[in-house]
C-alpha cells in the first residue's frame, strides 16, 4: 500500500488532490458524481463579508485548450455560508478550506473573524489573486506590502492553516511569495487564472462582458508549472501546485517540481471525475514505481 | 435527481439534413429518469480541443432499450467533431441536467423554432398518454430545416408549421403566425405555452404571452461550462416579486417562467 | 480592392503581417515555399554583437497547443550578419527589421551602430525580452529603468524605426510601455514568449535543458491579446500584437483590440505558409465587411 | 534542392504490426526528388494538439505513381492519430528534407535498428541498381520487429537479422553481431557503414567503427520544431578539425559523418 498523505502545517491530507476555489462549487453540487471523502480536500469557492452577484454575462468563452471566465467572485456571503453550507461540511471525511476575500484588509479580516466564530473549517485560503473584481484580488496580490499586510492580519486572526494563493501576472511571484511566507503563511498555493481576452471578429465585442477575463485550463500549465518551480526554488514554506491540471500525469509535474499538493480546476466542468481519476493515477504510478510515500516524490526533480 | 457521468456507447447517428444529426446513445440510466427539459453535457471527443463538453437538449429516450437521443444542428468546432462520430464508439456523457417544463393544465401549446424544437418534441412525445391537447408550432427558415413532421403529426393533436420561405407550411415568422393565430381566437386563453428557439424568438414568444395573459415556460441557451452549477458562468437575470438577481441556467432552468426573465441586448 | 497597407513611423508596410523574430530565420531559409515579397515584413532572428552558439539541448519541447523553447539566442553575429545574410535583402521587396539583443546597453549600441554603418534595414526590434539568457533581454525588459535606458541609446543613434519588443512576464506591461514610448520608440511589439516548464515524469527530469524555456503558440494568444489590449489603452505609440496568431481570425482579434500590425511566429513551423494565408484571410473578411481599409479596423472594438 | 509543402492524399495506410505502420501518399514531386536519408514533416491533424508536425523518414518511393512511403511506430499522441487516419484523407506534408547519405565505396553496410529501418530500405533499393556489395544488419527486439524482410532479401546481397529474443535470426543485440562479424573477418575493410537507430545503438555502431577503421554515417533523431532551420531547437554538438559547434539535425544532417558527434549523456 502506497501512502498518498501529506501534512501541511498540523493538517494532515489523506492525498494530496483538492478541488479549486470556484470550480467545486461549495461542495455539495455534484456529490452523487463523485465521492467527496476520496478528496485530499476541497476548496470551496471565494467567500466574501457580503453575498456578490457577480458580473454581467457573458461570463465564460473557450479558448484554445482553456476557457476564460469573469464570474467576479459571485457568492452567497459568509452570513448564508455559515447557515446553508457549513452544515453540510459536518457530514464531509476531507479537509475543508474555505476560500475568502475582500475589498480591503479589513474586509478579509470580517470574514475569518466570522468563520473562526462559527464554525470550524480545516484551514484558509485567502485569495489575492482574482483577476475578475475591480478592488481587492489581484490589486493585493500584486504588491508585496499589500501581500504582507492581508497576511499579517489574517494569521493575528487564527490559528488555522492559512493558505495564501497567489496570482501569476506579475513579475516576481517568488518576491510576494517570499514576503507572504515571512509575514507568516502556512502555505503558498498558485497559480489563479491568467489575464486573458478574447474578441468575436465579426461583431467586433470581446468575448467577455467586461472585456478582460481570467484564462485557466490545459493551456496554462507550463507557465503554472513554471511559477512553482520558482517559488519552490526562493521560498521555504510548503507549496500547492495549480493551473492546468487535468492528469495525474499533470498533477505528477507539479509534485516532482516541488508542490507538496495540487488544486484541480477546470478539467472538474469538461471531467466531473478528474479529481478522483488524478488520485488513482498518482496511485498507480507510485505503485509501478515502487515508491512508498507520495511525499518521497516531492520535489524530486533531476536537475543536471 | 440523480447524475451520472458515464462513457456510453453511439448507438446510432444519422444525418437528417446537410447540417442537422440524430445521435442515440446508450445510457439506460439517463434514459430511465430524465424528463422534458432537462439536457445532456457531451464531451465530443477525448482531446483539449474542444476543452468544454456542450450541453443538448434531450429528444427523446427508449428506455426499454436504454437509449437516450439528441437531435444537433452543426454550427461550430464542437458540433462538426460529434457529427464525425460514428456507431459503436464512446462518448463522455454527463445527466439528466437541468430543471423540466412544468405542466399546470390541459391546453398545451409548444412553440420550437429551428433546433429548439427537441425538447418541445420530447414533452409532446412523453405526455402522449395523458389526454391532454397539445397544440405544436414548429418554425424553421426552410423546409429543408423541419424534422420528424409526421412524428409529431401523429403525437399532437395539432401541428402548424411554419417556414420563412413558405416551402412548407404557413409562410413566416413563427412568432407571426402565432399571434395571428391568437388575433383569431383559435387558441383559448387557459392554454399554457412552452417554447424553445433563437433568444429572438423566445424574447418575442414571452412578450406576446405577457399580453395575451398566457402562462408561459422557455428554455434558454446560454455558454455553459459545466452545467451542474459549478462554475457560475451561466447566468441569466431574472426579476421575482421586485427582487432582481442572477439565476443558473444549467441548475435554476434551462426552463424558466418566461415572465421573469429580463431580457438583455 | 482593399487597401492592406500600414505605416508606422516613416515606413510603410505592405500589408500588416511580419514574420516573428527568431521564427523565420534569417528569412531565406524557406523562401521556395513562401514568397517573402508578400509579406508585410519580416523580423530577423535575434543579432547579438558576437556570434553565440545558443543553449544545450534539448532545446524544444510540445505542450498543449503550445511549445517551449530554450534556444539562447543561437546566432552568427553580427559581423557575419552583414556578411552573409544581409546581402540577401537587397533582393527582398518587402520591410527588413532587424531584431537586436545585448547583454548590456553598450552590447545593444554595440550591434547597432555596426548596422548603422554596414546596411540599411528598415528598422530595429530591440529584444529585451528574451526569457532564455542569463544576462540582458527579460532582465532588461521587466524593469522600467533599464528599459528606458536601453531605448534612449538606441534611439540616438538611428533615425530609422525603432520597434521595443516587450516581455509579458511582468506586473505591469503598460508601464514599462509608457517608459519605451516617452524614451522615443516608434513603436512595441508583444509578446515574447512566457516563462514555462514541462517535466518527464518517467525520468523527472524537465523536458529542457535549462528547465525553464519560453511558451509560445495558440496557447498563449489570450494573455497575449489582453497585453495588447491593456497597452494600446494606455499607450499612444503603435503596437504590433505577437502571441499565438496562427489563422487570419486570430490576427483579426489582435488588431480589432487595436494592434496596427502583427507577427506571426510558431505557427510558421507547423504551417510554413501560415503568414501567407493569415494575409489572404484578412483580405477575405475586408471584403466580406465591405472595409476598404485595414486601418479602419485598427482598435475598432466595441466596449459597451 | 526545392522544398513542397502540400496537401497529399493518403493513398494506403497499412498496419504491419500491432503498432507499426505503412503509409502512402501522393506527392509526386517529393516522390521525383528525394533522396535516401531525407524526411518529411507530416501534420498529423489539422488541430493544434499535437501542434506540430512530426519527422519521418522516407522508406521507399514510387516515382512513377507519384508516391512516397513511410513508415512508423506508434510512440505517442501524434503517431497514434497519424495510424488512425485512412486513405482517401488528405496530410499536410512537407519535404523533401535534410541531407542524404553519401556513399563514397562499392562496399556498404546498412545497419538498422528497430524503427531505424526505413531510409536504410531507402537507400539500399534506390542504389540496387548500380552494382554495389550491400550487407544489411537489421535487428529488432522480436521477430514482430522485423519487416519488408522478403523485399530486404532481394535487394542486398546480404541480411543480416538480428532478435534479442531469437525468434529470427541471429540471436542478440544487432551491434553484438555485427561485431562479432567484424572479428571473424567476414566484413572487410574498405566498408562503409551506414547506420540508423535508437541513439545508444548508434553510438555504439559509431565507437564500434572508430574501433575498426571503418567509415561511418548515421542518421540522427531529435525533436523538431521545424524541421527546416527555422527554429534552431534540433542541435547535436560536433567536433571536427578541433571546431566544437552545434550543427542543426533537420539541416546539416540528420545524416552526419559519425565520427565528429559528441554524444551526450
Ligand atoms: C440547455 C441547452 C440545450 C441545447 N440543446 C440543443 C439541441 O438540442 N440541439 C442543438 O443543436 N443545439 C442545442 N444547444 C446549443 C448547442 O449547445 C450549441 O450549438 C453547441 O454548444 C455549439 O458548439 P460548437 O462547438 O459547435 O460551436 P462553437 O464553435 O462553440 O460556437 C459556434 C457558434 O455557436 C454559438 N454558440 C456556442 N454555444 C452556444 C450555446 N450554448 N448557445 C448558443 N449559441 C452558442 C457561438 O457563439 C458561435 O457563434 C443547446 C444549448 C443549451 C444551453
Ligand atoms: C529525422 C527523423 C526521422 C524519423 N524517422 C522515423 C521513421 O521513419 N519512423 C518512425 O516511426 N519514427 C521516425 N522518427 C521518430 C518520430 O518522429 C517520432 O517517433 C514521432 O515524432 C513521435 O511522435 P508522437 O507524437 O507519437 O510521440 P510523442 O507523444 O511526441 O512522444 C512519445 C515519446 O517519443 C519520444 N519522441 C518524440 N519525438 C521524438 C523524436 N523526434 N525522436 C526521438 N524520440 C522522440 C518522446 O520523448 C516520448 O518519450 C524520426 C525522427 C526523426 C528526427
Ligand atoms: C469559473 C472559475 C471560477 C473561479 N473562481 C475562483 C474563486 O472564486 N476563487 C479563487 O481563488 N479562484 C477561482 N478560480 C481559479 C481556480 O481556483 C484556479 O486557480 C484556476 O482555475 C487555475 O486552475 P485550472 O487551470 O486547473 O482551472 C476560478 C476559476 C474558474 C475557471
Ligand atoms: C523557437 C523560437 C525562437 C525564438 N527566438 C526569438 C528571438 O531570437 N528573438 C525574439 O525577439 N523572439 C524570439 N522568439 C519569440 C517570438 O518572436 C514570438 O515573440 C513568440 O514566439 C510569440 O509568438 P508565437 O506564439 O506566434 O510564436 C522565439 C520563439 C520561438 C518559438
Ligand atoms: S454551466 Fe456552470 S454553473 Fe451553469
Ligand atoms: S527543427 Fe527547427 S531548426 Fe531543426
Amino acid at each position: 500500500m502506497v501512502d498518498l498523505t501529506v501534512k501541511i502545517g498540523d493538517i494532515v491530507f489523506k492525498n494530496p488532490v483538492l478541488t479549486a476555489s470556484g470550480t467545486f462549487g461549495y461542495g455539495d453540487e455534484i456529490s452523487s458524481l463523485i465521492d467527496v471523502n476520496s478528496l485530499g480536500g476541497i476548496v470551496t469557492k471565494t467567500i466574501t463579508f457580503s453575498p456578490r452577484e457577480g458580473n454581467p454575462p457573458p461570463r465564460i468563452t473557450e479558448t484554445t485548450a482553456g476557457m476564460i471566465n469573469s464570474i467576479g467572485l459571485a457568492n452567497i456571503g459568509v452570513e448564508r455560508f455559515v447557515k446553508e453550507k457549513a452544515p453540510i461540511y459536518k457530514s464531509f471525511d476531507t479537509r475543508v478550506i474555505v476560500s475568502v476575500a475582500g475589498e480591503t484588509i479589513d474586509d478579509y479580516c470580517r470574514v475569518v473573524e466570522y468563520l473562526e466564530k462559527e464554525i470550524s473549517a480545516d484551514g484558509y485560503e485567502i485569495n489575492i489573486s482574482c483577476p475578475n473584481t475591480e478592488k481587492g484580488g489581484i490589486y493585493f496580490g500584486s504588491n508585496r506590502e499589500m501581500s504582507r499586510n492581508v497576511t499579517k492580519a489574517v494569521r493575528q486572526l487564527t490559528s488555522k492553516l492559512v493558505i495564501i494563493k497567489l496570482t501569476p501576472n506579475v513579475t516576481s511571484i517568488s518576491d510576494i511569495a517570499g514576503a507572504v511566507a515571512d509575514a507568516g503563511a502556512d502555505c503558498i498555493s498558485l497559480v489563479n487564472s491568467f489575464v486573458g481576452m478574447a474578441v468575436d471578429v465579426e461583431t467586433r465585442k470581446p468575448k467577455i462582458k467586461k472585456i478582460i477575463g481570467g484564462l485557466t485550463g490545459p493551456c496554462i500549465k507550463p507557465i503554472a508549472l513554471a511559477k512553482v518551480y520558482e517559488v519552490c526554488s526562493k521560498v521555504d514554506i510548503p507549496v500547492i501546485g495549480i493551473g492546468g491540471i487535468s492528469t495525474g500525469e499533470d498533477a505528477l509535474e507539479f509534485l516532482i517540481t516541488g508542490a507538496c499538493a495540487v488544486e484541480v480546476g477546470t478539467a472538474t466542468f469538461f471531467d466531473p471525475k478528474a479529481p478522483v481519476k488524478i488520485i488513482e493515477e498518482i496511485k498507480e504510478y507510485l505503485n509501478s514505481n515502487n515508491i512508498k510515500n507520495v511525499s518521497e516524490i516531492v520535489g524530486s526533480l533531476i536537475q543536471s | 435527481m440523480r447524475l451520472y457521468d458515464k462513457r456510453c456507447e453511439i448507438k446510432f447517428i444519422t444525418s437528417l439534413s446537410d447540417d442537422t444529426y440524430h445521435l442515440g446513445i446508450v445510457s439506460p440510466e439517463i434514459s430511465e429518469s430524465c424528463i422534458p427539459g432537462q439536457f445532456l453535457m457531451v464531451r465530443v471527443n477525448d482531446d483539449y480541443e474542444p476543452l468544454l463538453r456542450r450541453p443538448f437538449s434531450i429528444f427523446r429516450t427508449e428506455p426499454k432499450e436504454g437509449i437516450v437521443e439528441i437531435v444537433f444542428e452543426v454550427v461550430g468546432k464542437g458540433t462538426k467533431i460529434l457529427s464525425e462520430r460514428r456507431s459503436g464508439e464512446f462518448l463522455d456523457v454527463l445527466g439528466p441536467l437541468g430543471k423540466e417544463f412544468k405542466i399546470n393544465s390541459k391546453n398545451l401549446i409548444l412553440i420550437g423554432g429551428g433546433i429548439g424544437f427537441p425538447p418541445l418534441f420530447f414533452m409532446a412525445d412523453f405526455q402522449k398518454s395523458e389526454n391532454r391537447n397539445v397544440v405544436f408550432y414548429y418554425g424553421a427558415r426552410t423546409k429543408d430545416g423541419i424534422f420528424f413532421e409526421k412524428e409529431l403529426g401523429r403525437i399532437c393533436n395539432k401541428l402548424i408549421i411554419t417556414t420563412e420561405d413558405g416551402s412548407l407550411g404557413e409562410k413566416g415568422l413563427i412568432t407571426d403566425v402565432f399571434i395571428k393565430d391568437l388575433e383569431t381566437g383559435i387558441i383559448r386563453g387557459e392554454a399554457e405555452v412552452f417554447s424553445c428557439g433563437p433568444t429572438a424568438m423566445s424574447k418575442e414568444i414571452s412578450s406576446i404571452c405577457k399580453r395575451y395573459n398566457l402562462k408561459s415556460q422557455v428554455s434558454l441557451e446560454s455558454v455553459m461550462a459545466c452545467g451542474t452549477g459549478l462554475c457560475q458562468g451561466c447566468v441569466v437575470r431574472v426579476e421575482n416579486a421586485q427582487k432582481s438577481e442572477y439565476k443558473l441556467v444549467c441548475k435554476d432552468g434551462p426552463v424558466f417562467d418566461s415572465d421573469i426573465i429580463i431580457w438583455e441586448d
